[in-house]
């Protein structure tokens, strides 16, 4: 037989308080971004009243599976999972099915089980949009630095492939130089470094994400070599919103998890009280340049 | 009144888990007095020494230093109380330099913490000069200094405390008779400059030449104390073993004409030139040699263990030529070194023993218990082992049984040929007879012992044949009729033998 | 890195010798048995059996690991390597079957890729004497690499129902990775103890010289036990992939410390040549069981891991109190 | 793992001794300076001064936390919290500059806090004999804890501007991190030779027992070498923050490994007592030219781990070849 996971739903000790309890298993916290996800989500249940339990899976999908494992041992109400990996969750998804708790997904979606919902940004899209700010930028032609975030996440390979649609389609632009960096600013300055060594002529920079983003401009500025190249990273988190104001960024993706975070624990409680609820959510994912960047908000 | 002693241990107790290793033990040395301690293995004598080092805190009992009572801390209080000690165990780091070792936690400085490496060296060469290691840089590396080498430093660096107590235990273990002889001058004169001298030793002849009085302890008792010019040597067994022994060595057997060990042309470069000889079933072959003339190496040749080795050994014309090899072909080797190579510390008495023969009495890999309880039985009996229960570690034994262990361990794999490197070191009379009557008996089976020793006496008293060596070659054969000690000596020391 | 003077090491107490010994024999469960009973006290859910059943199936793949990483220490060695390993024979296993290869042979291949690993960390350390630290270092980043050109960096899913049984079926209602585990720690505690095979293990770690000289072959047992090493990560990786029906190219990841923390939380010295692999399960234990209160208790993730932190210290610290042999 | 014979430790080549045992003493200089010249080969790029200053200015960051793990090893312990020190110091730093202190007062803030978890692991394994990888694991999950709480898992942006020469700013035109970085190496080089705290390190790491016997204050000793460890976490989180100018909760992740990987292929044994720092900065090198040459020629990063891993295992191949000693 296979494994059916018994909620203890019944146990009427455990319902403390009355208030609707949401489980929110996040796949990381060791990611600005996702801190912010949490902290929009925290938020929101503080002004609603919502009992939140919140779970970090460290990056690891078995973890996450474990989360939710544990998660579902505590008579929550409504699952929130942000996965590590799509495929992977799916079978995290079909516990809770067979728990009978509903559930629904944000950020990346599930490959299996039935959500009732998914919240989240195209990161496909994501990386098309990164591609033609350069090529608009750029006139279609130079020679570019990709900087990848990680690559075993379909997050970090779906924007690769949607930036690099464009870049096959421009024949024009040339890829230099194709590195990854773990979504990590450190790693990102130090894999640039070497990066603006091996090539004096550097026209546009794409980064996953915003931390590397500014990990890629220290060492661009610290080259000296500000002036010369056109960078864009994605997220629209804060300090990269400064450094677009001051000029140092060309631009980002704004992608505001903080409101991610929000609309989770809102749908939540509309699940919760049956009503109706799309079954998928597609975030906008804006560029952001100097021209809209006051407009942004990140909070 | 009469002045107060040096030292004074009164009523001293110390108990081990399962062992009580120290029964109301007192002893007393004077000023200007070389005091002889003995007794079996696992008497009870490293204990008391330790006691007095500050390394284990006795359960009962008083000292006396000069007539003042006093508590020894620690180690270093010890030291500052005037006491330093040659530990039996060895007591070195290995890849740290003999200057650095010696002067260990007394360095001369500069200034605070910083060495002042000019005057250690200098100093260091001043006490290698002493034991007559002069021709050793301070610079060398322990590691790579020969187990005779290493005592010697040991001593230098107990000299160096120039403390009042100088304890010894068991320093002539790992010398040769000339080492031995500077040694016990050194102590002479040692006590003409007024210190005290404790000195442990299972060599008797040593205590006839150099002490004044003995102390004899029995399993963990005190058995009594006497000047050395009222007793004999059998005296002195006697208090130990508590009965009078028979003959030290038995009567010498004939070996047969059958060739059991055949070493052909082996050398091994920068070590071994050249050597060649065979060895007879039943024939105890005797290997002499100064220290750094190659006989551990030749046995670790016999061995297989030196993988760039050229010539051949055979066994029955079995070839030899790694240790798992040797073993098969029936070489048993009892090395010299019972810390590093002849024993795992850390595991029992039980699977000491049994550590060879596993291979043979695992049927598919599995271990058949009463097969092994059989083993361990009987030759805890036979070398009567001292240890209350065979499944402690092997750590805890005294030295002496530690080196039984290693013995019974490759005794009981009904060797063709044994290997035996300075086999008797630390053991006390009364084992070293037992151990001599079951050489016999091995050869009297046909098997052949190749013996490695320092101890001139067992050389000679054992040996059918002796092989002397010198820098890594064999120099002469002498029959067990021409061996004597000057002749053996002539050759080690790079004399000729005239065809 | 032993601290205790050689002086302390011999201080005994006299008094209830048996009991104490009793108590040092068996701290790691009883430190264990008060962390579950404190658990007990501070969620009720602890306690319930479907709770249970998920703690041991949770644990189930750091202790396979673990236990084969106890032979690797053992030998005074270490494995850094298993987190990686996991990872490719998971690779493996999924593109095998994704090629259409049956089951039984998807899952050889799995485990051979994982032997395979192995013995080629204990050749490295066996023929070359190079310390193991390094070669599974350099063995771990060369499989994480593999496994990513191989994957592609893509998460590779499995559909073979069957084979969802591994991770997620049941045999007489005990989860399958739970069984798994007992009979692969029941297998070594068996031939650590009565082979020998596993007595060899304990003297190459106690005293290496002594081992060679004792005509034990050193470089063939060193080789056989990076390869169980290997084979046991093998091993977790079929149930982890089985868990996850997908194979992640991250899989793994950072498990190797958690495997050595486990072993050495076990009892197990650094050093070689002591300590057991009942010791191993209950660190695992241990582990498991922090993770999963401090989940239960609702801890905010990042004061999960300081008081995770703490607990083991504090583990460590009452079990240092309680041996005598203090390694 | 020491895996060859005790024999084979004595074999000496006669002929030609010196220029032998000159290769073996300079190996790993030799195989680095191998290594730059395959990279000069492979990338033009790679000789050009302002290269080689990249490449020495990123690799001061790990080498000076190797120095200190250097230390640590010659003790034969470990220290895995390294990293999480680093990230912890670098928060409070950042924490401290933005909360107005004077610069001064912020970097000694940052020291103290990595000097504290230093001295506290120290304080674990002297005075308890707890094994210093389990302590140190603990210490790192509670200091990766306490970074998130402290910065809510965001990175903290520094602008005091005059911080900002210490990770950039250069002096006679050699950036400081690297001046920095040849400072401390000055500094440990004396000090392991020519000082009496040094040389106990090596007793201690040699034979313990030895040590205590000779009255050498053993726990003090441990307790300040992994003071030191912690200090130059801490002085390398100065380093790293300065660069990105801002405080990274993630900083210093899974350094520890790199760290002591740049020790071990520096010819210092895990099993303490024998090594040098002047190795270990060789081996932090190797490491940095080898992820510098791979990033200049735009090795594709799923490949870049396997050709890392290789080389890495045919250096210490290499140098275990030349090595007669080997540990
Ligand atoms: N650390 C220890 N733990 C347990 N038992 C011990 C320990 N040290 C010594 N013993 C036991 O105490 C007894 C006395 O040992 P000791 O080493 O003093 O003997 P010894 O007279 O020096 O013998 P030898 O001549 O063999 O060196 C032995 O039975 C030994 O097993
Ligand atoms: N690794 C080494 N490096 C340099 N010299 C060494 C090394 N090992 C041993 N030696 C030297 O080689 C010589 C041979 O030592 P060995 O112990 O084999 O001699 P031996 O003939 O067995 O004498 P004994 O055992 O009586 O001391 C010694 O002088 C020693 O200093
Ligand atoms: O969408 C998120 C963010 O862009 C983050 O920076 C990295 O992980 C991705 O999943
Ligand atoms: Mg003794
Ligand atoms: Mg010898």
């Amino acid at each position: 037989s296979m494994d059916k996971e018994t909620s203890t739903k019944t146990d009427p000790k455990a319902k403390d308080n009355g208030k609707l309890k949401v489980g929110l298993s996040m796949n990381t916290l060791n990611n600005p971004f996702f801190v912010a996800v949490k902290e929009g989500a925290e938020a929101q249940a503080k002004e609603d009243k919502v009992d939140l339990v919140i779970t970090d899976a460290q990056n690891d999908p078995g973890k996450q599976l474990s989360d939710v494992e544990n998660l579902l041992q505590q008579n929550i109400d409504v699952l929130v999972i942000d996965p590590t990996d799509s495929d992977a969750i799916a079978q995290a998804v079909k516990k809770a099915n067979d728990a009978d708790i509903p559930v629904f997904t944000i950020d990346r979606s599930s490959n299996g089980g039935e959500v009732i919902t998914h919240i989240g940004f195209d990161a496909l899209k994501s990386g098309n949009i990164a591609g033609t700010f350069l090529k608009d930028a750029l006139g279609g032609k130079g020679n570019i630095v990709e900087i990848q975030g990680i690559l075993g996440t379909n997050v970090g390979q779906l924007r690769s492939k949607g930036f690099n649609e464009i870049m096959d389609a421009n024949s024009g632009f040339k890829v230099v130089a194709r590195q990854a960096a773990n979504f990590d600013r450190g790693e990102a300055m130090k894999v640039m470094e070497d990066i603006l060594q091996a090539n004096p002529k550097i026209d546009g920079v794409y980064a996953a994400n915003d931390e590397m983003a500014l990990g890629a401009l220290a060492a661009i500025e610290a080259a000296g070599r500000l002036d010369e190249i056109t960078l864009i990273g994605c997220d629209a988190i804060d300090p990269s919103i400064e450094a677009i104001k001051a000029g140092k960024l060309e631009a980002t993706i704004a992608e505001p998890p903080f409101f991610l975070g929000k609309e989770a624990v809102i749908t939540a409680q509309k699940i919760s009280k049956k009503e109706s609820v799309e079954k998928e959510v597609i975030l906008d994912s804006t560029l952001v340049t100097k021209e809209n960047v006051n407009d942004v908000k990140t909070k | 009144m009469s002045t107060p002693a040096l030292l004074e241990m009164k009523q001293i107790s110390k108990e081990f888990p399962g062992v009580k290793a120290l029964d109301n033990v007192s002893i007393r040395v004077n000023q200007s007095e070389i005091l002889a301690l003995l007794g079996e293995n696992g008497a009870g004598k490293s204990t008391l020494m330790k006691v007095l080092a500050g390394v284990h805190q006795p359960n009962n009992g008083e000292i006396y230093i000069n007539g003042n009572q006093v508590t020894i801390q620690g180690p270093k209080h010890s030291q500052n109380l005037g006491i330093s000690i040659i530990y039996q165990e060895f007591n070195l780091i290995p890849h740290m330099s003999v200057a650095e070792n010696i002067f260990i936690g007394r360095e001369p400085r500069k200034t605070k913490g910083i060495l002042d490496r000019k005057q250690i060296k200098h100093e260091t060469r001043k006490w290698l000069d002493r034991v007559g290691l002069n021709k050793i840089s301070p610079d060398t590396l322990i590691a790579n200094l020969s187990v005779a080498e290493q005592q010697l430093v040991e001593i230098a660096k107990t000299l160096s405390f120039n403390s009042k107590i100088i304890i010894m235990d068991e320093p002539t273990a790992a010398l040769n008779d000339e080492e031995t002889n500077k040694l016990l001058t050194i102590m002479k004169e040692l006590k003409q400059q007024g210190m005290g001298v404790i000195f442990i030793t299972h060599r008797l002849e040593e205590v006839l030449v150099v002490a004044d009085s003995i102390a004899v302890l029995r399993d963990g008792k005190y058995i009594g104390s006497a000047l050395v010019k009222d007793v004999t040597k059998d005296d002195m067994v006697t208090m130990m073993v508590g009965r009078e022994l028979t003959e030290l060595f038995p009567v010498k057997g004939k070996p047969s004409e059958l060739v059991c060990l055949e070493v052909k042309d082996v050398s091994v470069p920068g070590i071994l030139e050249n050597i060649d000889f065979t060895a007879k079933k039943g024939e105890i072959l005797g290997i002499a040699g100064l220290m750094g003339s190659g006989r551990t190496e030749l046995s670790k040749a016999i061995f297989g263990m030196y993988s760039n080795m050229t010539g051949t050994v055979k066994v029955d014309s079995k070839l030899v030529k790694s240790p798992r090899g040797a073993i098969d072909a029936g070489i048993a080797l009892v090395t010299d070194d019972r810390k590093q190579e002849g024993l795992v510390l850390g595991l029992s008495v039980y699977e000491n023993l049994l550590l060879p023969t596993y291979r043979k009495i695992f049927r598919f890999g599995i271990q058949q218990k009463r097969k092994k309880d059989e083993i361990v039985n009987r030759w805890v009996n036979d070398l009567k082992i001292k240890v209350h229960d065979p499944k402690v570690e092997v750590r805890t034994l005294s030295g002496g049984n530690q080196q039984k262990v290693v013995l019974g361990k490759w005794l009981q794999m009904n060797p063709k040929v044994l290997i035996l490197n300075e086999p008797t070191r630390g053991i006390d009379v009364g084992a070293k007879a037992e151990i001599y009557q079951i050489m016999k008996r091995l050869t009297e089976d046909g098997i052949s012992i190749i013996m490695m020793s320092s101890e001139m006496p067992e050389l000679l008293g054992l040996s059918n044949r002796i092989l002397v060596m010198n820098e890594g070659r064999i120099t002469a054969e002498l029959s067990q009729n021409e061996a004597t000690q000057e002749k053996i000596f002539y050759y080690a020391s790079g004399g000729v033998m005239n065809a | 890195m032993p601290s205790t003077t050689p002086v302390q090491k011999h201080v005994e107490n006299k008094a209830g010798f048996n009991w104490l010994s009793l108590i040092e024999k068996y701290r790691v469960l009883l430190i264990f048995i008060v962390l579950c009973v404190v658990a007990g006290f501070l969620s009720d859910v602890f306690f319930t059996m479907s709770n249970v059943m998920n703690v041991l199936r949770q644990v189930s793949i750091i202790a396979i690991i673990a236990s084969g990483m106890t032979l690797v220490i053992l030998l005074a060695g270490i494995d850094l390597s298993v987190g990686a390993v996991m990872a490719f024979s998971g690779a493996i296993l999924a593109g095998a079957l994704t090629a259409g290869w049956p089951l039984p042979l998807a899952l050889l291949a799995a485990l051979g890729v994982g032997l395979l690993f192995g013995l080629c960390n204990g050749f490295f350390v066996a023929r070359f004497g190079i310390p193991s630290f390094i070669v599974t270092l350099a063995i771990m980043v060369i499989a994480r690499g593999m496994t990513l050109v191989y994957t592609k960096g893509y998460p590779l899913v499995v559909s073979n129902e069957s084979y969802r049984f591994i991770g997620s079926g049941r045999i007489f209602g005990i989860p399958v990775p739970i069984i798994l585990m007992f009979v692969i720690f029941g297998i070594m505690y068996w031939m650590l103890k009565y082979t020998s095979f596993g007595r060899y293990i304990y003297a190459i770690g106690g005293n290496e010289e002594t081992a060679i000289l004792a005509g034990i072959n050193v470089k063939a047992i060193k080789i056989a036990v990076f390869g169980i090493a290997g084979l046991l990560s093998a091993l977790s990786a079929i149930i982890y992939t089985s868990r996850l029906m997908s194979a992640q190219p991250t899989a793994g990841n950072g498990i190797e410390l958690d495997a050595i923390a486990a072993v050495i939380i076990g009892g197990t010295s650094l050093a070689g040549g002591k300590g057991a692999v009942t010791g191993t399960l209950i660190g695992a234990l241990i582990m498991g069981v922090l993770d999963n209160v401090l989940n239960l208790m609702n801890v905010s993730p990042f004061y999960q891991s300081i008081a995770k932190g703490l607990v083991i210290l504090v583990a460590v610290l009452v079990d240092s109190k309680f041996s005598k042999i203090k390694k």
